[in-house]
């Protein structure tokens, strides 16, 4: 099972702030996520094209590669813009 | 480390620095106007949980580059206000280029990498704001030659 | 500008700039030990008049260099014990870069060009604190290609 | 006329706060000011052959070729140290 929130403009854009997605063996990295993900749909395939997007695994900033585990959090979101 | 919605005073925070030969201090307020025209106030978002992670993970590499004294972070979420004051760090060392240094790369740090959005709210309605290319530019400045980055690259 | 031998308040200081988008201070605290040991108090010396007209014309530079909503200066004369605050420097702009670059310059140009001697007063007795080689190197890191400061190259 | 100050540790090695001097023709730069005051015997000698010295003319740093007229203040001293 893996657990998986966007925020902010992707949040709205997905109008989706979390979901559970259960494990499959396919799903073994943010970049096969990230494509399982854009199957759900024309929104989801426009929003997750966006080049520019971040990812981090259980809090911490993620690349394409990092490794997905059951139980890992994954978040999706646009660049930062605190401060 | 502090993230909260509370408003919070600069002049409180610098109070709290402890004694050291030079003390830094950098407070972002929000700004009346943006991009898309006249703001009146902000909305904050952030991910709980790796925002505190992620702000204790830049101090404690500013730490680790520089000989401080201390290092403090506050950055609000929730409803903000024009002029209100969104963020304050306060950065103490025995010498000024440290203290400098440091303070500078946490704004840069936090900018590019801690868990932050901004939706600006107006006259014209709300809109996201968006991320600045040269705020990503102002942190790749302190990238070592050889990086021991723990949070990685962004990416993904 | 301000030249004083009362005590000041940094987060007072804090208090009195006008609000801007990105705030940065500096405080320069009396360290309790020196080059010659422990340190009790300070003897703050400088050429009254040039004091003044030195630091007038760095916030001037700063002001000419970069985008600035405010950039104050106040120092500290006569005799300060350990602890207490010998100078403040706040400078406020729409954004960070330029409030980071402004107050550090400042600082950096205070240190080489601004006609102030510290000595120290301890248990071993008093000395003149040297100036510090870095202290140059530093000043000389924001000299322009072609320079038009108006205070002249140090010499003499 | 010139009035010439001594600020830290070189007024302490002088003993001498201020002074004033006549204007001569050949006293017409920093550096022949420098010289002349070094002729007022050893310890003045030594104390201004200090090659840090820095000099002021009329509250303005100053260089070695910097030209003084009648009416000039002129200030030796040390490298600053304040901050």
């Amino acid at each position: 099972m893996l657990r998986v929130l966007f925020f902010a403009r992707l949040r709205e854009q997905l109008g989706c702030e979390a979901l559970e997605l259960a494990s499959e063996p396919g799903i073994d990295s943010i970049a096969a996520l990230r494509a399982a993900l854009s199957e759900r749909g024309p929104v989801w395939k426009e929003a997750l094209a966006d080049a520019n997007l971040l990812a981090a695994v259980n809090k911490s900033l993620a690349e394409p590669g990092t490794p997905l585990v059951s139980g890992d959090e994954v978040a999706f979101f646009p660049p930062v813009t605190g401060g | 480390m502090r993230v909260q919605e509370a408003a919070f005073s600069p002049d409180q925070l610098q109070r709290s620095l402890p004694a050291a030969g030079a003390v830094v201090t950098f407070t972002g307020n929000v700004r009346d106007a943006g991009a898309g025209g006249a703001v009146d106030s902000l909305q904050l978002e952030h991910y709980a949980g790796m925002t505190e992670h992620s702000l204790q993970a830049i101090a404690e590499e500013a730490a680790a580059r520089w000989a401080l004294a201390a290092a403090h972070v506050v950055h609000r979420v929730g409803r903000l206000d024009a002029g209100e004051a969104i963020v304050w760090v306060g950065v103490c060392a025995a010498h000024r280029a440290e203290a400098f240094a440091a303070c500078e790369f946490i704004m840069d740090a936090l900018k590019t990498r801690a868990p932050f959005w901004k939706k600006e709210h107006g006259p014209q309605g709300a809109r996201w704001v968006d991320a600045r290319a040269s705020d990503v530019a102002r942190a790749q400045r302190w990238q070592l030659p050889r990086t021991g980055d723990a949070d990685g690259a962004p990416g993904g």
